[in-house]
């Protein structure tokens, strides 16, 4: 309902402060998911985790990996060099930049440490859920 | 009767609800002819009704007692019938008296004693009065302050016969197969409440004037606070009560013609009215000024008949049905076409009237032709 | 619109700018258009004059920094001519209308669900313990005869239908084109979950929502919208609209506005066109008329389905409610004057009906004095606000309640009383895309079921402590009531005793 | 008594003395038994018939022909069957119809047509009060009333949809019907003949018919005449007018918001 609150929640959670007020009036947080609209139609794109992820393939300094367990596609701060290849790479447009001196790549981690993902937590709607990808599709079968 | 109220509106409603089926049938040559089909015609819309109210009135059935009032009286104890007929022995030179005849059947329950008294008023205690004047004065001191007896029919040659129970096992219950007038209207009625009453039912009669009805008068307020301040005594909290008081006051009393009677009860709208030539709208804006208090808003259809004339009416915009038809001297009106096509198959004229127009049936009239119908081929 | 509006806003939209971080959540929830934020100054600002006090924005701000409150500014106050009273003339000044307002009539006529109590068992009976215990609430609409013939130990006697529902708690008419289709999708889904009915109203039946038609009592009224066969043999309770309690006498005009996509499909009208439900049905101008409808109803259905009638409750209700029964309904719904309305000229809302306390008392007594009762089943609807408003109607004579308001607020609605407009913020009274789609009829479902499941679970507890363990125990059964504050006439009428009695 | 009638099962039933219901339980017996002409005799004010065959199949071909004057709501909520009716309606004929059609060799009652949403009703001579109430359109659905005489007052009062044709046969002078179409936001009223024009509701526009219009109305003109005589081009000659609605939105500055 284009509320962008799944917006709010992702950056307090990815903030310094971790505090809605403090996050929003000490720093400039980024959100790592965005909420296209288009007349009465809108919805969050953030990253896939692909299979296969294009940006993990074009990031020249191996700052992006894939989780093997969790299938994850993180991305590593420390190592980006903010030279934005994974941002033209990715074809759903769900890298974005931080704020600040030393601007990097930032994109979406499935918030490590947390049951739920801070946007699924914040949207009032139900329109993000949290689904495994997998799980449900061998229930559905088991069921049929 | 005294306790008339209570056994009439027994929770204490401001108006007794009810709504109906309406038929009436004239030959205007005045030959007379016997019940039999009029309640052919009403049993032919049993389903507008609920069978907790049925009842006739006929014209021109006691021919051997015409200069009489015809008393109808139903008792409800023997203690109600002597108080009464010491009224009448003392008033009234009593002719003949009689039990009504009846042919009791399962249907009809518990039916009060019925009786009928052929009377003329004792000269000497009219002080004044006229004789139809001083019968009203006995039948409202008998409705309102006798216990157990109640007087539905007082006009001269003609009978009002009613009960509970559908009309047609009423017209069986009081043979009227055996009975020959030359006018009848019937009533098929559906109340909303079951207590009912004997009195309640229609016909609603004073003298010879009837009135049968079909409706719910929204005005009913304001109808019967008008009416109460020319004496007269809404005992049945039915809207059928005011409009034959209304009859009684406005045509009887005051003398106005049908047409005028019909202009006042179901008044003409303010832009009819408007667009009438200055003569016309005087008239028209007049009756609604003086007797606006007596127009009767809301649902209504009602045949109103009384000696030699048989009236029918509806709202000024028709919200009950009413449907007229003539074939050779008789005319029929009825609340569907069914039940006149059922005792008159073939007909010369079948009509709607338009509402708030009356149509009007008069004895030795029969080239009159009704003047508010829609030529329609039969 | 005229030159000046002599207006006094009616609500104050404060924002502590402390918190306030900028999102534009409220903004974007605020279908009045009341938030909008400057990017010059960095700022949000708010129009106060637009806001109808909905409290979207403040519930949906992260950082708690809204504050909707009745605005402080007033006219001089007087003892006659209320806020209220100034506001609506000054309205009635600049446009010569009729002042429309949604929801029931919320002026302070007494309540009398506030004025009786409960009893309860003590040493001479005992009180059951509903969580271990059976605990029926399980209800039959429907007309049910005097009494049965049963030969050799097998029912002979064929009952008229009778529709069973687990808990005597309906969803009151909810029209489609009145709500948006989410909230009535959410409703039919709650009544299946629940064992229970919801009501079309009369705005016709979605082909998506045929799948509940096991739960669904189907309206027929003045406008007809969408009544055709298949719609009436969807039904379990085919409804005869003939009055609401918040606007009792009149019809009902759906906006053109709100008259688009699929509403249209579903009223079977062109989008566009004002869908006006005439004050009565032209079909019904007497009892008589009535009993017509009904049976017709019943043929074309072949005496399949109950058919109820729905009334506002008015002065003369229990002669009307005989007369109805006498006529053929199997069921009579009573809407009291504080039922709900999705728009009511606010005149008539206020100020004409009767509580359905008395209407309901009135039209429970005169059915028995009349030895009718059995002939039909009573719903009583208008203004329910919780368990024991249902379990006092039905001590007083109800067999099942309908809830509309209640559903509704369930869903989000805070009774801020412009579902006339079209614009509702929780996604309910609107056909507006963007705006209904806030409304997730999955968790509108759980939360009508849950507001149900508590009420029914809260009348289990009650009728335990009044020692019986099945609803029809309690049902008419006004010894468990007694009246407080109230005259004798009121007493009287409500067939209730004093309390100490 | 069954018989074959041009390849389609009739059945005949004598009516006399039937009440309503038992009645129409024949006539759905007899259409989901096969019948395809169904020959009602000696009707006389019994409801409702045409009303519960619903559910039968195939019910465009099946026609209930009616021999005397059959009871008030005919064909209500109709859904697909011919009726002809050898007599007159009484009120209530069509309504809230679906589909299908009624055909009346007399007179109509009040509310003919009332709510209709589809089918088509032709009634040879004149109808009552009240005609055409609140019929709407839909779609494919456009119901259409053929009045050949006159109607009383509110003919098409909130109307919505679908078209009235008052062909004005046989009456003296002008119609008389007052207050024509009030409240009038859909479809349109075709009144061949005199009629006086203030007594027709605010809502309502008057035009002369277009081409288009006239091919509308010479459609249901020659219906009528196919099944009641006449001759269609002396009708259609006219002259017609064309009452349409000048708002979709009649009340929509009724209220202050």
């Amino acid at each position: 309902m284009a509320c962008r609150l799944c917006e709010v929640g992702c950056k307090v959670e990815h903030s310094e402060h971790k505090h809605v007020i403090k996050s929003f009036k000490r720093e400039k947080p980024v959100a790592r998911l965005l909420v296209e609209e288009s007349g009465p139609l809108s919805f969050a794109t953030q990253c896939r985790h692909c299979d296969e992820p294009a940006c993990m393939f074009g990031c020249i300094t191996g700052a992006i990996t894939k989780d093997p367990e969790t299938g994850i596609v993180n991305l590593n701060a420390e190592k980006c060099i903010g030279c934005w290849t994974c941002i033209l790479m990715c074809p759903y447009g769900s890298i974005t930049r931080t704020n600040g001196a030393r601007p990097t790549a930032a994109k979406c981690d499935m918030c490590p440490g947390r049951e739920v993902p801070a946007c699924v937590e914040a949207c009032p709607n139900r329109a993000l859920v949290l689904m495994e990808d997998e799980e449900p599709a061998v229930a559905l079968e088991d069921a049929a | 009767m005294r306790n008339i109220e209570a056994l009439n509106n027994p929770f204490g409603d401001a108006k007794v609800i009810s709504n109906c089926s309406i038929f009436g049938m004239m030959d205007r040559t005045g030959r007379r002819f016997s019940g039999r089909d009029i309640s052919r015609a009403i049993a032919n819309m049993h389903d507008r009704g609920n069978g907790l109210g049925g009842g006739l009135a006929v014209y021109g059935i006691y021919p051997e007692f015409a200069d009489h009032y015809a008393l109808h009286i139903m008792f409800t104890s023997a203690q109600g019938r002597k108080a009464t007929e010491a009224i009448l022995a003392a008033n009234f030179q009593i002719s003949r008296d009689e039990d009504l005849p009846t042919q009791p059947t399962a249907e009809i329950v518990n039916p009060p004693l019925v009786l009928r008294y052929f009377v003329k008023p004792t000269h000497s205690r009219l002080e004044g009065l006229s004789e139809d004047d001083f019968v009203v004065r006995k039948v409202m001191e008998i409705n309102t302050s006798v216990e157990d007896s109640f007087v539905f029919s007082s006009g001269k040659n003609m009978g009002v016969f009613k009960g509970v129970g559908f009309p047609e096992q009423i017209a069986h219950y009081f043979c009227l197969e055996d009975y020959e007038g030359y006018l009848w209207t019937a009533h098929g009625r559906f109340p909303t409440n079951s207590q009912a009453w004997w009195g309640g039912a229609h016909p609603f009669s004073l003298l010879d004037w009837t009135v049968v009805h079909n409706g719910e008068i929204s005005s009913y307020g304001i109808n019967r606070r008008y009416l109460e301040m020319f004496g007269y005594h809404c005992t049945m909290h039915t809207d059928t009560e005011v409009i034959t008081y209304a009859v009684d006051l406005l045509m009887r009393k005051q003398g106005l013609p049908v047409e005028i009677f019909a202009d006042i009860v179901s008044a003409k709208l303010w832009t009819d009215i408007d667009r009438m030539d200055p003569e016309s709208r005087q008239l028209r804006s007049a009756l609604r000024q003086v007797y606006g208090s007596m127009l009767l808003n809301g649902p209504f259809s009602v045949i109103i008949a009384h000696e030699g004339e048989m009236i029918g009416l509806t709202d000024r915009v028709r919200l009950r049905p009413m449907v007229a038809a003539a074939a050779g001297p008789m005319l029929f009106l009825s609340s569907e076409e069914a039940a006149i096509r059922l005792v008159s198959p073939e007909v010369d004229r079948i009509w709607v009237p338009q509402g708030g127009e009356p149509v009007v049936g008069r004895l030795e009239c029969t080239s009159e032709a009704p003047k508010s119908d829609q030529p329609l081929a039969a | 619109m005229a030159l000046a509006c002599f207006k006094l806003p009616e609500f104050l939209v404060e924002r502590d700018y402390d918190k306030c971080i900028n999102c534009r959540v409220c903004e974007r929830q605020c279908g009045w258009e009341v938030h909008s934020y400057d990017e010059e100054v960095d700022k949000m600002f708010a129009d106060t004059e637009k806001c109808v006090g909905c409290q979207r924005c403040a519930v949906m701000c992260p950082t708690g920094a809204l504050v909707i409150s009745p605005h402080p500014g007033r006219y001089r106050e007087h003892g006659n001519w209320t806020q209220e009273h100034l506001r609506d003339a000054i309205r009635q000044s600049e446009t010569g209308g009729v002042v429309l307002a949604g929801s029931g009539n919320d002026k302070d006529y007494p309540v009398y669900w506030d004025k009786l109590l409960l009893n309860a068992s003590q040493v001479t009976n005992p009180s059951i313990d509903p969580l271990r215990e059976p605990m029926e609430l399980r209800t039959y609409l429907g007309a049910k005869p005097e009494s049965i013939e049963v030969r050799d130990g097998k029912l002979v006697s064929q009952l008229p239908p009778q529709v069973q529902v687990e808990t005597p708690i309906l969803f009151s008419a909810l029209s489609y084109g009145a709500i948006s289709f989410q909230a009535q999708e959410a409703l039919a889904r709650a009544a299946a979950e629940l064992g229970i009915l919801y009501n079309t109203g009369e705005g016709g039946l979605h082909h998506d929502l045929y799948r509940y038609r096991g739960n669904t009592i189907v309206q027929v009224a003045s406008g007809r919208f969408g009544v055709d066969p298949d719609y009436l043999n969807a039904a379990r309770i085919v409804e005869i609209k003939i009055g609401q309690g918040a606007k009792p006498g009149i019809g009902g005009h759906l906006p053109g506005e709100k008259v688009v996509g699929e509403v249209s499909v579903t009223r079977m009208i062109p989008a566009g066109t004002d869908a006006i439900s005439p004050a009565p049905q032209h079909d019904i101008y007497s009892i008589e008329d009535l009993s017509m409808l009904i049976y017709a109803l019943k043929e074309a259905t072949n005496y399949q389905k109950p058919v109820s009638v729905k009334i506002a409750a008015v002065h003369n209700v229990a002669a009307i409610a005989t007369g109805m029964v006498r006529a053929g309904a199997d069921i009579i719904a009573l809407d009291g004057f504080r039922g709900g309305t999705g728009a009511a000229p606010k005149i008539i809302r206020d100020n004409v009906g009767i509580p359905i306390e008395f209407a309901l008392a009135a039209v429970d007594t005169r059915l028995r004095q009349e030895g009718i009762r059995n002939r039909a089943s009573i719903i009583a609807g208008g203004g329910f606000r919780n368990s024991a408003d249902v379990i006092k109607a039905i001590a007083l004579g109800a067999d099942a309640v309908y809830i509309g308001t209640a559903a509704l607020v369930a869903m989000g609605c805070t009774l801020c009383q412009k579902c006339y407009t079209g614009i509702c913020n929780w996604g309910i009274t609107t056909q507006n895309p963007y705006l209904a789609k806030r409304l997730n009829p999955e968790i509108a479902t759980e939360r009508l079921v849950n507001l149900v499941t508590g009420w029914s679970h809260e009348i289990k507890e009650m009728l335990g402590g009044l020692g019986v363990n099945s609803i029809e125990s309690l049902r008419g059964n006004r010894l468990h009531l007694r009246g407080i504050g109230l005259t004798h006439g009121e007493l009287e009428t409500l067939g209730v005793r004093m309390v100490g009695q | 008594m069954n018989e074959r009638n041009n390849g389609r099962r009739a059945v005949r039933i004598d009516a006399t003395g039937l009440y309503y219901r038992d009645l129409n339980q024949l006539v759905r017996e007899a259409i989901s038994g096969g019948a395809r002409r169904i020959e009602l005799e000696g009707v006389m004010g019994q409801r409702y018939i045409g009303t519960n065959v619903y559910e039968c199949p195939d019910l465009g071909d099946v026609e209930i022909h009616i021999h005397g004057v059959p009871g008030n709501d005919l064909g209500a909520f109709l859904n697909g069957p011919r009726i002809v009716v050898y007599g007159s309606a009484q009120d209530g004929c069509g309504n809230t119809m679906n589909a299908g059609e009624i055909v009346v060799h007399g007179r109509a009652g009040d509310i003919a047509g009332f709510s209709a949403r589809g089918g088509r009703i032709l009634v040879r001579e004149s109808a009552g009060y009240r005609v055409g109430i609140h019929m709407k359109e839909y779609g494919p659905h456009k119901p259409v009333l053929v009045i050949g005489g006159s109607t009383q007052d509110f003919l098409g009062e909130y109307m919505a949809g679908g078209v009235i044709i008052v062909l004005g046969l046989g009456i003296d002078g002008p119609h008389r019907a007052a207050l024509v179409g009030t409240g009038m936001h859909g479809g349109a009223i075709y009144i061949r003949g005199e009629f006086d024009r203030d007594r027709v509701g605010k809502e309502v526009g008057i035009v002369d018919p277009d081409a288009a219009d006239m091919a509308e109305v010479e459609e249901h003109v020659r219906a009528y005449t196919d099944n009641f005589g006449g001759s269609a081009e002396e009708i259609i000659a006219g002259p017609f007018s064309k009452l349409y609605p000048k708002h979709l939105r009649p009340y929509g500055r009724l209220y202050a918001y």
